[in-house]
């Protein structure tokens, strides 16, 4: 490798476009941005310095609109390792483990090709966590899509579920739980949010901050072809438009194969101690790696594309450092183990290559054919990108007028509710997964949480991810708090104890003071929700711009809680165990039909959210630990979309069928809000008779209504003191209308 | 009439069957193998008598279901006669 | 007794099979790598589940190659026992130790879920601590899983006992409903004719601990100790599967 | 040279992707399909000149690795020329 010489200036290639501002505005870029640009290098940049800064300066790379507020997030806490700056944080699970985890959002390519842009999703995600030195040992997914009857909606499902499968199938990841809904307000844009924990002892945890002047930097994993260049970086930062549907020839093709292959020889090679920083080529793929582990490290780093192998050939400097292609790996290693690394490489197949080295000048510096093609500051690249405060202003509400009557029978409506493909069951998307690979899975997709076992221990893992786009676009501060505790609660119905979150925002565009004032007021809510829960928000991943010709998705920051059952015998599951046992409704606020299934349904418009109080809540999830932790209830089960009777269904829905419910009197409110409300946190459970005092006990500062029974016949009776409208129907029918929601309306010619 | 389409993936696009055959091959000792790559090919009995509704018929066909145009090319013969129009770029 | 469980490139379910065997059953299991040729001294070889080279081309049609395969099919010409699960089963079948081939399941999708197996010879290495016609119960996770073979070699298969399970309902009957991919006659494993060579669809690894979804994955490996350890096939069942681990 | 091998089922063995395609495109609307059959279509590169020797290794890829005789039949083309032999019966 040439040494650098200070008076070596890059070089335009022939056949590059000029640069100016005209350029930098085709990039993407802004005048000030444009001018800032020239100000770090004292000079007018070259065309590929140019697409650098494009890439680096874009809303995906820099968060420049919402990094500012994402420091509001409370990030400590006593479980917490690894800090921020890291690609993940981690917490202390126990027994010497710690837990990595992330989610984050691929909307814009699964929309314009779902099968590959959902499993390149996966890909990136995985990748995301064993560059931390964790292997991953769980996926989920939360998925939004338009109307069911939307012409493309059938389309999009089948090749992003197909996809997500595929990917997480074939690598051997197990996908254990996650959420799907279906609104008119997805139509022109999907939302594909991807999450993967990883599990790794404390002191395996791997940097991402390069060290060491001199150490060779190596390229392993897929060679560098032309995919979707301006791809991940600007779609994610633009609003989409039929124009993004020409970017085809950038889509990007996912091979889990490969990346199984990086799994286990990166875990391996990390363990060999050869290795000092590593991280994965994602969005502007070694652009990012290269300059962001070298900006942590306060250091410099010189790459040579010449020895970048090439899946195509022809590639300019340009296309090779803005390139996204999958499965590949940036590593920094101890100078002298570079053969140790590239045998253990090589025993799984895959080439590494020495592309560049370690500086200490702290200048990112890029060759070609010999001749220097870049030379930028490292923090320019990493650090310095803009910072907005963009305007954020509430958008003027027509006045809320009182919520309109249901019109049906609440039967009537307890049929059509568990007919809709967001209450019904999910089973037709998450039997495509692999749920159960790597042996850890006691709990898969079906109950309210996920629940793994850490092998060789009493402790177990719980997962799930929530989102509620109905409220957030009533308020979207209580909507996002309200997400934060639902998520929380689903883990507490298995018995675990929430101990921290990881975020994907989902929103407009930021340039709009609206769409600002909601993603504010969402990271509020989550703030507020975190620090009442004790819940630390460890990562996340922000994704504006979710448009379509001007019209923007409703406010969706989905939120993927992690829990800790301290011992697994304790895990308590949702349905009904025995005939005879009490059935108590917990609730922390009467439930409300604004922004429920059942409004969306019935086309009940107005009304306000239920109220949230996050000290009740925090009563709530806590009573529901000690509770399974003493092994006082048999059942637990959060009342979701449909609320409380559909609820009370699902509760009945045990494996041999056999069990039903007799209610005797709902809790006291508006007979449909108090059905088939929801907002406010109520759970169902039950419970052995004698034991309902020592249970009350545990929940102090909120509503502990006995509801009815469990008895043995298949029957959910429901007879609501002070009305005549009482449902009595049969569990097995009502079951089948619940599996079959969404498998057949997909049923060929359906 | 038989139709038969030629699906490939399309040329820049990462195809990792077609890498993993190549490499497969090699190591089974077949020398001079250069680019593999694995596509579809789709064989259908179309019964319609006008041989120009019958080529649009099945570009409609190609291009609404039975190949991926985000990354995939194809080209197609009706009975023995090869259709030769521009949008079906022949490799 | 001595187990050794293949690792492919692509391999997933090998870390379940030997957890299964080793920390479960408390047997000798150890993994064996794809571009050794050496077995040791193993006395049942295991291909396990997972998508070895991708699966890309067809299941199992690459693994085939790998240098281990030659000591395979010599260890199973010599009469060694062979058990392949899932991606283990497409790759005896590409490798012709076992007849037929697996296609892509009639609902063209990937399918995850448990279900229901009938033993149809437990006169056999692979089954004989089950009863005949006793129902299994567990998971499947492929999107390959379609068996087919020629009507003529089904038959014959069929009279020489070489279909030891079958998909059916929860109370062992048949029914296309309890086929969950379309199988040919809803074959779910068979054996070679002299049958020391097994492959089969369902993952006995993911069922053995009650904790993770039943045990019945238990009668699978038990057969395969009891036949290597010299007891008659079909000896007491009872005494085998109340031995739980 | 450049090869072109055309995998399809094998008659008699069922084809639930051709099945399921023909059922999609009468659903579609398209009127007079009658079978369909998916098969694979690989294109490779082959760096031998005599097109008899370039035969005879193309016959031995497909029988040992690109095909599974079981269940699937082929035919294949060297650059333009199709290849008529007896054991490539084309449908
Ligand atoms: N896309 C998906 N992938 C995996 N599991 C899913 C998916 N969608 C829903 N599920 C599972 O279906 C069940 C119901 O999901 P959901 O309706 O979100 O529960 P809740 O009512 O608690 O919000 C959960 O077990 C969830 O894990
Ligand atoms: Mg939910």
């Amino acid at each position: 490798m040439t040494v650098h010489r200070n008076a070596e200036m890059p070089i335009a290639l022939p056949d590059e476009p000029a640069v100016g501002l005209e350029q930098a505005r085709a990039h993407g870029l802004t005048e000030d941005e444009y001018r800032a640009i020239e100000r770090a290098l004292a000079r007018t940049p070259t065309f590929t310095e140019l697409g650098v800064f494009s890439v680096m300066w874009s809303e995906h790379c820099s968060y420049k609109s919402s990094r500012r507020h994402l420091r509001m997030m409370p990030n400590a806490g006593p479980r917490v390792v690894g800090g921020p700056g890291e690609n993940a944080g981690a917490l202390e699970v126990g027994d010497g483990w710690v837990a990595v985890f992330k989610i984050e959002s691929h909307n814009h390519p699964s929309f314009v090709e779902p099968y590959q842009g959902a499993a390149t999703g996966v890909g990136g995600i995985l990748r995301d966590i064993f560059t931390m030195g964790a292997r991953p040992i769980a996926s989920m997914d939360s998925l939004k899509f338009g109307a069911f009857d939307h012409p493309r909606t059938r389309y999009l499902l089948g090749g992003v579920v197909a996809g997500i499968g595929g990917y997480g199938n074939c690598v051997g990841v197990p996908t254990v739980a996650g959420e799907t809904m279906f609104d008119a307000a997805y139509n022109g844009n999907i939302l594909v949010n991807a999450f993967c924990l990883g599990l790794a002892r404390r002191d395996e945890l791997q940097s991402a901050r390069a060290r060491g002047v001199g150490n060779p930097v190596i390229y392993v994993g897929s060679a560098t072809g032309r995919d979707g260049i301006h791809g991940a970086s600007l779609l994610a930062s633009a609003e989409f438009d039929a124009a993004s549907e020409t970017k085809r020839p950038t889509v990007q093709v996912g091979d889990p194969f490969t990346e199984k292959l990086l799994i286990e020889a990166c875990l391996e090679a990390m363990r060999s101690g050869a290795i000092v920083a590593i991280q994965d080529m994602g969005a502007a793929g070694l652009t990012s790696s290269s300059s962001e582990m070298a900006a942590r490290g306060q250091l410099g780093i010189e790459l040579d594309l010449d020895r970048v192998p090439l899946r195509e050939t022809g590639l300019t400097p340009y296309e090779i450092l803005l390139s996204e292609s999958q499965e590949r790996m940036l590593l920094v290693a101890e100078r002298g183990r570079e053969a140790d690394l590239a045998a253990i490489f090589a025993r799984w197949d895959l080439h590494a290559m020495v592309i560049g080295r370690v500086t200490d000048d702290r200048r990112w510096r890029v060759r070609w054919r010999g001749q220097l093609v870049a030379d930028i500051p490292v923090e320019a690249l990493a650090d310095h990108a803009p910072i907005y405060d963009r305007p954020a202003r509430p958008p003027k509400r027509c006045e809320s007028r009182g919520a309109s009557q249901l019109t049906v029978s609440p039967a009537q409506a307890l049929r059509r509710l568990l007919d809709s493909p967001n209450v019904g069951s999910k089973r037709w998307v998450y039997r495509q997964y692999d749920s159960i690979v790597l042996g850890n899975t006691v709990a898969g997709p079906g109950g309210d949480a996920a629940v793994l076992r850490i092998k060789d221990s009493r402790r177990a893992l719980a997962l799930k991810v929530d989102s509620n786009p109905r409220a957030c676009a009533i308020d979207p501060y209580v909507g996002a708090a309200a997400t934060v505790v639902e998520a929380a609660r689903n883990v507490a119905c298995v018995g675990a104890r929430p101990v921290g979150l990881t975020n994907c925002l989902n929103y407009g565009n930021p340039e709009r003071p609206e769409i600002m004032w909601q993603f504010v007021r969402g990271v509020e809510g989550i703030r507020d929700a975190a620090l009442a829960l004790e819940t630390p928000v460890v990562s996340g991943n922000v994704s504006f711009y979710n448009e379509t010709e001007g019209r923007a998705i409703p406010p969706t920051p989905a939120i993927a809680m992690l829990g800790v059952l301290e011992d697994l015998s304790r895990r308590v599951s949702h349905h009904f165990k025995r005939a005879g046992d009490a059935v108590v409704a917990l609730r922390t606020a009467p439930a409300r039909l604004a922004g429920s299934e059942c409004a969306a349904m019935f086309g009940i418009e107005g009304g306000e959210l239920a109220a949230l109080d996050l000290r009740r809540e925090r009563a709530l999830i806590d009573g529901l630990v000690a509770a399974a932790d003493r092994g006082l209830i048999k059942s637990a089960h959060d009342a979701g979309e449909g609320g409380l009777a559909v609820t009370l269904a699902e509760c009945c829905f045990s494996p041999d069928g056999a069990l039903g419910v007799e209610i005797e009197r709902m809790p006291d409110g508006d007979e449909a809000e108090v059905f088939f409300g929801e907002g406010a946190s109520t759970v169902v459970i039950s419970a052995d008779p004698d034991r309902m005092e020592e249970l009350r006990g545990l929940f102090g500062g909120i509503e502990f209504i006995p509801i009815g029974r469990v008895i043995d016949a298949p029957r959910l009776r429901i007879a609501n003191t002070g009305s005549a409208n009482t449902i009595d129907e049969d569990v097995r029918e009502l079951r089948q209308i619940h599996e079959q929601a969404i498998s057949r309306r997909l049923a060929p010619h359906g | 009439m038989l139709v038969k389409v030629f699906v490939s993936p399309r040329k820049g696009i990462l195809d990792p069957q077609g890498r993993a055959v190549a490499q497969s091959l090699k190591s089974l000792g077949f020398d001079g193998v250069g680019q593999v790559n694995i596509g579809r090919y789709i064989v259908l009995e179309l019964d319609i008598s006008d041989a120009e509704q019958a080529r649009a018929t099945v570009r409609r066909m190609c291009d609404q279901l039975l190949t991926n145009p985000n990354i995939e090319d194809y080209t197609f013969e009706i009975a023995a006669a090869r259709d030769e129009s521009p949008e079906n770029q022949s490799r | 007794m001595r187990w050794g469980v293949v690792r492919f490139p692509g391999s997933l379910d090998d870390t379940d099979a030997l957890w299964a065997l080793g920390r479960v059953m408390g047997q000798e299991a150890r993994a064996l790598w794809h571009k050794d040729e050496d077995l040791g001294d193993v006395q049942c070889v295991v291909l396990p589940g997972g998508f070895s080279y991708g699966d890309y081309l067809r299941c199992g049609a690459i693994a085939r190659f790998a240098p281990i395969m030659k000591s395979v099919v010599r260890f199973a010409d010599a009469g060694g026992l062979v058990l392949g699960i899932c991606n283990g089963f497409q790759i005896l079948c590409e490798a012709h130790l076992l007849p037929g081939a697996l296609m892509r399941n009639r609902s063209l999708a990937f399918v995850c879920e448990r279900v229901h197996v009938r033993v149809e010879n437990a006169a056999t290495p692979f089954t004989c601590a089950a009863r005949q016609g006793e129902v299994l119960r567990l998971p499947i996770k492929h999107g390959e899983g379609l068996y087919v073979a020629p009507e003529q070699e089904l038959r014959a298969m069929e009279e020489r006992g070489q279909v030891l399970l079958r998909y059916t309902d929860s109370s062992g009957r048949e029914c296309d409903a309890a086929n969950p991919n379309g199988s040919m006659r809803a074959i779910a494993g068979v054996a070679n004719e002299t049958f020391n060579v097994f492959g089969l669809m369902p993952h006995p690894e993911h069922a053995v601990e009650a904790a993770l979804g039943g045990e019945d994955g238990l009668k699978i490996f038990r057969s395969i100790a009891m036949s290597i350890e010299g007891r008659r096939p079909g000896a007491s069942t009872a005494a085998a599967s109340s031995t739980a681990a």
